[in-house]
C-alpha cells in the first residue's frame, strides 16, 4: 500500500516534458557507489487491515490499565479521566495536520489556542509568561536550568532529590554539553534540606515532589532570593486546583508536566512540557511564545512573536535549540482544563486529595506498612512495606492492580501510591485488602 | 446578560459565515458556568481545609474559564476553522515535508492496549510494547545503514542535540574530550543545528557553500583540524541538493578524527535510493513527523530518534527495550529495558513521543521497502517538474536537478515590481496553497523554498505552478495586500513584539 | 496533465481559503487513481470469468470515481468547512430541536462490543445489546407515561405510520376495521402527519386552529363521529403553545370511539413537567433525533420509537427484546426476541437504528430524571425570553406564553419594506446564526419558527435577538441581497426543479 | 450531569426581565392535573465517565464478531473492512451535527455530498435518477412498491420468495395500510419461478438473492414489460463490482442496503436504503433529492430539488411520509465507495466472490452437506446440514465462528453462509474444519 497518487502514465508525461525518460535520472547527482541495489530492506507494503492486525497484536501483547488493572501507579504519569470533549475537539484534523502557524494569516485557529493555552498555564503558576509547550516535563526543567545559567552567569544548579529522579537523570544528560554542575540536595523525612550557603544559579524543588509530599515552596524562594539564584519550581497542574501558585510563593520558573490534562498514559508520550517564567525573562524563554496583535484592518490576531530568541534567526545564539514542540498536546491539555473550567479543576484536585487520604489512611493501617513520610501529600504517597516494594508489585498485578512504583535506592526503597479522581471507595477496598496480603 | 460574556453560539468567526474575530475562552466565560462532571466514587468527602495544610492551601480557586460543554465545543470548531492544515490542501513548506498523514495510522494507534499503558508498567506488561518500538527501530536502522537507535528524542532538535551528547561521549571515551571543541556546520543549516551545538558544548564553524550550492570542499579543508568534533550535514542540503562530494568528505572529515551528523530532515528525498550510512555517516536523527507521517499537530509532537554506527552504539542513551535470549518460549519476557554499556543517559522522561513512534511504525509498516522507495522517487520527481515550470519565471539560485524540494527566489520580482518573498507567499494563501518556506535557507536572497511532497498530484502542481507564474506576472490581485481571502489580513508582527501580549490577562486595559 | 482532472489539493473552495465551487468527485478524478487496498487472504485468485456466468457478468467496471486517499480526504474536508452544523454555532430551526449533542454519547456508542454485533446473531452473543434496547425502552415508557413501546421505527415518520398501523389492527381487532376509515389532523400539523395518514390507509380531516392557536373545540366536535379512527396531535403544538383543552380534546376523541396519536417532536417542552400518557393519549412516537440528542447527521439516521398504552401493546411490532422469568442466575439468557400477541408484524430490517437509539440512552442517563427536567425548563425559558424581545419587532401571532418554541411572522416587514421571512432567514445567517424555519406551520403567514433550544446560554440569546431585531430595523446590510458571507449567495432553486440536474452524469454537456 | 448552561443568577435575571418570578409560570398552561409531581421518574443523571461505565457493561454482554467470533453471516447484514477514512470524514462534526439542508447557502458541504452519492448509486444501479437515502433496504422497497402502485394503478404485487424475508415482511406490515396484495412468487432450486400471466404492478426480485444466487433479471425485466408491470430490483452494491447494473436489465426502480459501505455491522442499523428509478417516475420518488444549480454570482451550487413531492408541501398527497432519512449514511456510503474507486469496487466484489468459491467448493466436501441450490452465487451461498442449521450456528459459536444465519420454513430449512474479502484462507479452512465436528 502506498500513497503516492501518480499513474504511471502521468509519471511518464511528467518525465517526458522535462525531457527525461526515468526517473532514476533525477538522482544522477548519488553517486553509483552509494546507489542501494535492493531498495529498503524492508518487507513489501502492507494493506491497510493488515497493518490494523499487526496493531491488534502488539496491543494484546500489553496490559493497559483499565478495568482488569486498577492504576495506583503514578510517578509523573497519571490516570485520569479524559472527557470525550478533548478528543472530538483538539484531534480534529485542522490541529492534527497543520504545521507550525508560519503563516499566520491562515492559522489562527491554532495561534489563538496557544494563546489561550499560554494564558492558562501562566493562571496555574502565577507567573506573566508561559511559551507555547516544550517535549515534556524534563526537558522543560533543563530548559529552565539553562535560563537560570544564563541569567545568573553562574554555573552551579541545586536540585532536590525530591524531583522525579528521570528528569534528574534527563538534566544530567544534558548537562553534559552546557557544563554546569548539578548538586543534588537530600531530602529530610520527605523535604529539601537545603545548604544555607552557597552561590548557586537556581534552587529546583518539585511540589509536591517525587514522593507525593508538599514543599515548602516559599521558604525555598526565600532562600533563592538571598543567594541571589532564581528558583525553579517543578509544579503538578492538577495541584493547581488547591494550592497557592508556585509564582506567588517566590518561583521565577515554573515547569510541569501537562500529562494529566488531555494526555492518555500511553507508555509515556507524547506528553507535553509546561514552562512560565516572570516577564523580566521573556527573552531568555525557550520555544515559541504566541501574543496578540491586530491585522492590517485592525482586527484582533496572533502571530508568534520575539522570534528573535529562537534558533531559525539567533542560531547558535539562541535561548534553546527547540523548534517542534508538542503542540497538539498543549490544545488538548487546553480543552481538557477549559471543560473543567475554575470550579472543576478544583473539584479534580479535591477528589484527588480525598481519594488519597481515604487510600493512604487504610493502607498505614496495614500491619507493617509504614510511611516514608509525615509530609502532607495530595495526590500521592510513599509507603514502606515487609516485603520489597518490586515484589509487591508483581503480586498485585496478579491481583488486578498496578499498584504503584517501586522507589529506587536513593529513596531507600518503599512504594509510591497515586490515587486520582477515578479510584472509587470500592476499588480502594479491594485494594487495601489484596495489599494486606500481597505484602505478607 | 450581566455577565457581559460573548455569545458562544454565535458564528461570525466561522470562514463559513463571516470574519470576526474568534472570542477567546476568557470572553466567553460567565461566572458559575461549567462542564465538568465526576464520576460517582463513594469516597468520604472530606474539605479542602482538613486535606491540605493552611499555608499551603490557596485563597481563591484558580481561574480557568467557565463555559459550557456547547460552548468549548462550539470555540474550538470555529478555531479549526480557521486553520489550515495538510487535509485541506497542498502546504508545499520546504524543509517540513507536508506530506498526507494516511488516516489508518490514526486508528492504528487508537488502542486501548496502547494509550492506556503506563510507562512505569513492569515490562511483564509492556511487552507488545517493546516489541514494537524494537521493530521500529530494526526499521529505521535498515532504511538509513545503522547499528543500532535510540527513539526518545522527542523531534528533531533533540535528536540533534543527543546525537552531539554521543559525539562528546565518543571523543570523551577516546581520550579527546577536551580538545574537540568545533563542530562544522554549512551556512544553509537550519538553525536547531547551530543552536544544538552550542548546547552540545560546541563552537560552530560554519562552512561556506560553493557556487554550486553545495560544501565548499577548499573551505571545509581550510577548517578541519584535531579540534573537531564533527561536521552537521544534511543530505539532501537545504537548497535541495545532494552534496555529491559526501564520500570525500566523510573521508577528510574521519581523516581528522571527526564524526559525521546526518540531520534527516531531508530523509524524504532518498529513500530506497541510498543511505547516510553508506555515505559514511555515524550519528543520523530522523524527524519521523516529516519522513514518516506522523503528522505534525500544529507544532509538535514530532519524533526524532537517533541511529548510529556501531561504534556509536554503546553511548546511546536508556533504557532501550532490548531482545531477551530467552523470550516467551523460554518462558521469561522476550524483551527487557536495558542501557547500553557507556550509556549518555536518559533523554526523555520516558521513553520518547510513544504514540507518535507508533504512528510512524504504521506508516512504514503500510509503506513497506517498495512503498518508502516510491516515497523518494514521487517527491523528487514533483519537486524537479515545478522547478522546471518555474525556471525563467523566478530566480532558481542553482538550476540543475533538485532532490525532495527546489529553493527558488522571489529577487528578480523584487527588482522588477518590488515583489518580495513575503508577497509572494501571501498571495499564495488567495491561491489556495498554504505559502512555501520564505527566507529559508539564509545563503538565498528572498527565498523561497518549495517542496510539493509526493502526495500532490501531478495537477495539484499544475495548478500550483500556475498559481505562482500568475502572482509572478502579476496578472491576478496585487501580492502586496494579499491576503484578502483569510479571516485576517496581513498581520502586525511588528506591533506583537513591541507591545507584547502573552496573554489574556496581560491586555492593556 | 493530459487527464484534465481537478487539482485535489488546490484549496479555494474552503471558505478559509476562497469562495470557489468545489470539484466534485468526477472531477478529481484520474483514471488509473485510486486509494483502495485489500488484506492479503492468501485465497485463491480466480478469474471474474471464472467466477460469474458469462451474461451475468458486466463488460466494464462500473465507473465509481478514481482519486487518491489523500484528494478524497481534501475533497471531504473541504465539504465539511462549507457546512453549518450546530458544533459552530446556533441552529434555531423551530420544530427540528437543534440542540447541542454531547460528546460522550460518540464515545459511548463507539465500542467494538456494540458495533460490531451481527444483527442476526443468536441470542446469546446480544444479550448485551437486548439490556441496553429493554432499559431504554423502560426509560421511555417512563417519560411518556406509556405501558410497552417498539424501537424499531428509524424516524419520526416512521412511527406515525406505525402508530397508525396499530390505531388500524385496534380497530380492526375491535371489527371495526371497515367502518374507521377518517383520521383527524390540525391546520397546523407537520407535512409527515397527513402522509403518513394517507399511508395508513385514512383519510384526512383537517381541524382549523381558533384564534388562540390551539384546536378549535367546535371545529373538533363537528368532525368527530365514530368514522374516526383517530387523531393526531402534537402538543405543545407547532406552534409552540400547549394545547390546554387537551384533557376535554381526549374525552371527546375517545367517546367517539377514536385514538389519540401523540406526535413527539415537541417533547422537548415536556419532559418532567407532563407526559402524553396523562394528557390521554394512547399511542406517542418520539423523535429521539431531536429530542435526546441525536445528532442529526444533515438529514438522519434519527430513531422513532412508538410508545402506547396497555391496550395497544399486543400489537407493536416484533421483535421486540423482552426480559424472561429465568435470566442469567437462572442459567438462560436474560432477554430474547418475542412478537406481540397480535403484533403487527416487522417495522424494519432489523432492529430500528440500534446505535441511535444507543446514544439516545446514553444522553438519558447523563442526564437522568433530573437533568431531563432542567431540559424542558431551560428549552421553555429560552423561547419565552426571546419571544419577550421580540415583541413589538416582529408580528408575534399567538401572543402568550409559549412552550420551547415561538412562532413569530414577518408580515409587518413585508408589508412595512418589503422584507419577507425569506429575506430575514438569509441575513440570520450574516449575522452568524442558523435561521429559523420559515414557511411552517402554514397557518402563520411569513411564519418564523424559532426553537433556540436549551442548550444556547442566554448571551447566546441576547446576541440572536439583537441581530433578529437589527435585521428588522433594517440598519445592518440590505436583507434582499443576504447572504453575502456565506461561499455561495442565494441559490436558484427554481432552475433546480425547472433544468433538473440529478447526478452529475445528468449534466448538459 | 446536565447540558444546559444558565446559571441560577442567569435565569433569575430572564425570569425578571420578563416579570416573572419562577420558571414554573412559563408553564402555567399545562393544567394542574396533568402535572407531574415528581418529574421524570428516572435515576439521577451520571456523570460522563459513569456513562461509559455502564456502556462498557453493555458492551461486554455482547460478544462481537472479530478475532475471538469469525463472522460467516450475512443474510442482509455483511462484515467487510470499513476503511479508516470512513469514520475521520463521514463523521466529522459538521456532517454530523448538521440538520437537514434548508439553506443551501450554510448547507454545500451536505448537498454535494449528496449529489455525489446520488450520482454513484444511478451508476451501481444503471438508473437516471437517486434520492438522498431511506432508512433501510426494507423501507426502499416498501417505497418501490407504492411508485409502482401508483405508477401502474393496479394493486397487485408479485414479490420473490428470493428477497430477504425481513423485507418482505415488513413490505406486509406496510401494505396494511395502502392496501395492495403482496403475491408471493416461489423459488425452483434458489431462483424466482415468476407466474406467467396477471396484471401485477411490479415484479420484485432481489438479485442476488437472499440464498445468494444470482437471478435473471433480464428475463424478469421482459416478462414485466410484456405485463404491463415495472420491474422492482433488490440489488447488492458489492455485486456492482462484477454483475451487469440492474437498470441495463430492464429494472425500473432498483432499491438496496447500503451497508455494505461505510456501515458497521451495529446489530442492524443505523444503515440506509439506496432508491433508484427512471427519470420518467422522478416525480413518484420518495424522499428527498438534490440537484444542481447556480447561486446568483452564477457560481456552481447544489440545492433540494423537485420538492413539491414532499409530504411538507404536498402533505396527504405526497409521493411518501419520509422526512429524516439516513444522510449521515449516505455520506458514509460515499467516502468509503470513493475510497475504494472503479478499481477497487471491482476487486472488492472479485475476492467476495474468490472466498465464496473456495469456501463453498471445501463445505460441499464436507460429508453430509449438501448445497441448497445450484445456481451460481456471488457472496454468499446456502447448504442444508445433516443436523439443524441452528444447532450447527450453535456449535459454531463455541468453536469461534458466526458460521451464518438459519434459514426459516419457507426455505426448508438450511445454512446460509457469507464470505467477505475480510475472510483469509486460513479462517476458511479453520471454518470448514470446525465445520466437519459440527454437523456430526
Ligand atoms: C533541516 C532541518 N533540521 C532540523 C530540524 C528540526 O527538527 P524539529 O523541528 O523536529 O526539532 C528541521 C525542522 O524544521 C529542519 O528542517
Ligand atoms: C412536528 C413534527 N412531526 C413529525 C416530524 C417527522 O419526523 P422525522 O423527520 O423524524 O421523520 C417532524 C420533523 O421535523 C416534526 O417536526
Amino acid at each position: 500500500m502506498h500513497f503516492v497518487p501518480h499513474t504511471d502514465a502521468e509519471v511518464a508525461e511528467m518525465l517526458a516534458s522535462m525531457g527525461l525518460s526515468s526517473v532514476d535520472e533525477l538522482f544522477a547527482a548519488v553517486p553509483a557507489a552509494l546507489r542501494l541495489a535492493g531498495g529498503v530492506d524492508l518487507a513489501p507494503g502492507l494493506a491497510e487491515a493488515d497493518v490494523a492486525g499487526r496493531f491488534d497484536a502488539y496491543a494484546a501483547a500489553n496490559r493497559p490499565v483499565g478495568r482488569g488493572l486498577v492504576c495506583f501507579a503514578g510517578a509523573g504519569a497519571y490516570d485520569h479521566d479524559i472527557p470525550s470533549v478533548v478528543h472530538a475537539l483538539a484531534f480534529r484534523s485542522e490541529f492534527v495536520t497543520a504545521y507550525t502557524p508560519y503563516q499566520p494569516e491562515v492559522a489562527q485557529g491554532v495561534l489563538q489556542a496557544l494563546f489561550e493555552y499560554q494564558t492558562l498555564v501562566c493562571r496555574l503558576f502565577g507567573l506573566d509568561v508561559a511559551n507555547a509547550s516544550l517535549y515534556d516535563g524534563a526537558s522543560a526543567l533543563v530548559e529552565a536550568v539553562n535560563l537560570a545559567v544564563a541569567a545568573t552567569g553562574r554555573q552551579e544548579v541545586w536540585v532536590s532529590r525530591g524531583v522525579h529522579p528521570h528528569w534528574r537523570q534527563v538534566v544530567a544528560t544534558l548537562a553534559a554539553g552546557t557544563g554546569h554542575r548539578v548538586v543534588d540536595v537530600a531530602l529530610d523525612d520527605g523535604l529539601t534540606a537545603w545548604p544555607a550557603a552557597g552561590s548557586p544559579a537556581a534552587l529546583v524543588v518539585q511540589s509536591p515532589n517525587y514522593l507525593g509530599c508538599i514543599e515548602g515552596v516559599g521558604a525555598a524562594g526565600e532562600l533563592a532570593r538571598s543567594l541571589g539564584a532564581l528558583l525553579v519550581v517543578a509544579a503538578d497542574p492538577v495541584s493547581a486546583g488547591l494550592l497557592r501558585s508556585p509564582g506567588s510563593l517566590g518561583a521565577d520558573v515554573v515547569v510541569g508536566e501537562g500529562q494529566p490534562f488531555g494526555a492518555p498514559l500511553s507508555l509515556g508520550g507524547p506528553y507535553l512540557g509546561l514552562f512560565a517564567c516572570r516577564r523580566e525573562h521573556v527573552r531568555r524563554l525557550p520555544g515559541r511564545l504566541v501574543g496578540e496583535t491586530l491585522d492590517t484592518e485592525g482586527r484582533r490576531a496572533y502571530v508568534t512573536t520575539l522570534r528573535t530568541r529562537e534558533q531559525d534567526i539567533r542560531r547558535e545564539k539562541a535561548s534553546s535549540n527547540v523548534c517542534t514542540n508538542q503542540t497538539l498536546m498543549a490544545v488538548a491539555f487546553l480543552v481538557h482544563l477549559a471543560w473543567l473550567g475554575t470550579a472543576g479543576l478544583r473539584e479534580l484536585a479535591l477528589r484527588c486529595a480525598r481519594g488519597t487520604r481515604y487510600c493512604r489512611e487504610a493502607l498505614l493501617a496495614v500491619e507493617g506498612v509504614e510511611p516514608l513520610s509525615g509530609a502532607p501529600v495530595l495526590r500521592e504517597f510513599a509507603v514502606r512495606t515487609p516485603v520489597a516494594a518490586g515484589v509487591v508489585v508483581d503480586r498485585m498485578v496478579e491481583a488486578g492492580f498496578l499498584a504503584g512504583v517501586a522507589l529506587g535506592e536513593e529513596y531507600g526503597g518503599g512504594l509510591l501510591i497515586a490515587v486520582t479522581e477515578k479510584r472509587t471507595r470500592a476499588e480502594i477496598d479491594a485494594f487495601v485488602t489484596a495489599f494486606e496480603k500481597a505484602v505478607r | 446578560m450581566s455577565t457581559g460574556s460573548a455569545p458562544g453560539g454565535r458564528a461570525t468567526s466561522a470562514p463559513l459565515m463571516g470574519r470576526d474575530p474568534e472570542p477567546t475562552l476568557f470572553e466567553l466565560s460567565s461566572p458559575g458556568r461549567t462542564a465538568a462532571n465526576f464520576r460517582a466514587t463513594g469516597v468520604p468527602e472530606w474539605s479542602a481545609e482538613e486535606l491540605v495544610p493552611a499555608g499551603a492551601l490557596r485563597d481563591e480557586p484558580t481561574p480557568v474559564a467557565e463555559v459550557s460543554e456547547r460552548d468549548l465545543v462550539a470555540h474550538m470548531t470555529r478555531l479549526s476553522h480557521r486553520q489550515f492544515s495538510v487535509d485541506l490542501g497542498a502546504y508545499p513548506l520546504g524543509s517540513c515535508t507536508m506530506k498526507y498523514n494516511p488516516k489508518l495510522c490514526d486508528d492504528a494507534v487508537a488502542r486501548a492496549g496502547l494509550a492506556d499503558v503506563h510507562p512505569a508498567s513492569p515490562p511483564a506488561l509492556t511487552q507488545g510494547w517493546m516489541a514494537l518500538l524494537a521493530d521500529l527501530e530494526d526499521a529505521l536502522c535498515r532504511i538509513t545503514g545503522m547499528a543500532a537507535a535510540t527513539l526518545q528524542p522527542p523531534a528533531g532538535a533533540a535528536g540533534e542535540l543527543t546525537g552531539l551528547l554521543l559525539m562528546r561521549a565518543f571523543h570523551g571515551a577516546g581520550g579527546q574530550g577536551g580538545r574537540r571543541r568545533r563542530v562544522l556546520i554549512p551556512d544553509s543549516a537550519h538553525g536547531t543545528n547551530p543552536a544544538s551545538v552550542t548546547l552540545g558544548g560546541y563552537e560552530v564553524t560554519q562552512v561556506p557553500s560553493d557556487a554550486r550550492g553545495c560544501v565548499d570542499l577548499d573551505a571545509l579543508a581550510a577548517r578541519l583540524d584535531d579540534d573537531v568534533a564533527g561536521i552537521m550535514l544534511t543530505n539532501p542540503n537545504t537548497l535541495g541538493l545532494f552534496e555529491e562530494d559526501i564520500v570525500a568528505i566523510a573521508g577528510a572529515v574521519h581523516e581528522v578524527g571527526g564524526l559525521l551528523y546526518y540531520d534527516g530532515a531531508n530523509l524524504n528525498a532518498i529513500l530506497g535510493v541510498t543511505r547516510p550510512g553508506d555515505m559514511g555517516f555515524d550519528i543520523v536523527h530522523m524527524n519521523l513527523h516529516k519522513t514518516f507521517a506522523v503528522p505534525h499537530g500544529g507544532g509538535g509532537p514530532g519524533a526524532g530518534p537517533v541511529a548510529v554506527t556501531d561504534r556509536l552504539a554503546p553511548y546511546l542513551p536508556g533504557p532501550r527495550p532490548v531482545r531477551t535470549a530467552e523470550g516467551p518460549s523460554g518462558g521469561g519476557d522476550a524483551y527487557e529495558w536495558a542501557y547500553p554499556e557507556h550509556s549518555i543517559g536518559r533523554a526523555h522522561s520516558w521513553h520518547g513521543n510513544a504514540l507518535a513512534l507508533a504512528r510512524a511504525w504504521s506508516y512504514i509498516l503500510a509503506n513497506g521497502g517498495d512503498g518508502l522507495a516510491r516515497v523518494s522517487q514521487a517527491a523528487v520527481l514533483n519537486a524537479n517538474w515545478l522547478r522546471h515550470r518555474l525556471r525563467g519565471t523566478y530566480d532558481i539560485p542553482y538550476d540543475r536537478p533538485c532532490m525532495h524540494e527546489l529553493v527558488a527566489s522571489a529577487t528578480n520580482l523584487k527588482r522588477a515590481r518590488g515583489l518580495r518573498a513575503l508577497d509572494v507567499a501571501k498571495r499564495m494563501l488567495e491561491e489556495g496553497f498554504h505559502a512555501p518556506t520564505t527566507y529559508f535557507p539564509l545563503v538565498v536572497e528572498e527565498a523561497l523554498m518549495i517542496e510539493p511532497t509526493e502526495t500532490e498530484s501531478p495537477q495539484t502542481l499544475a495548478a500550483m505552478a500556475d498559481a505562482l507564474i500568475r502572482i509572478a506576472a502579476g496578472t491576478g490581485d496585487d501580492a502586496h495586500a494579499a491576503p484578502r481571502t483569510s479571516p485576517v489580513g496581513r498581520v502586525d508582527e511588528a506591533r506583537a513584539a513591541r507591545q507584547l501580549i502573552p496573554t489574556w490577562d496581560a491586555r492593556p486595559t
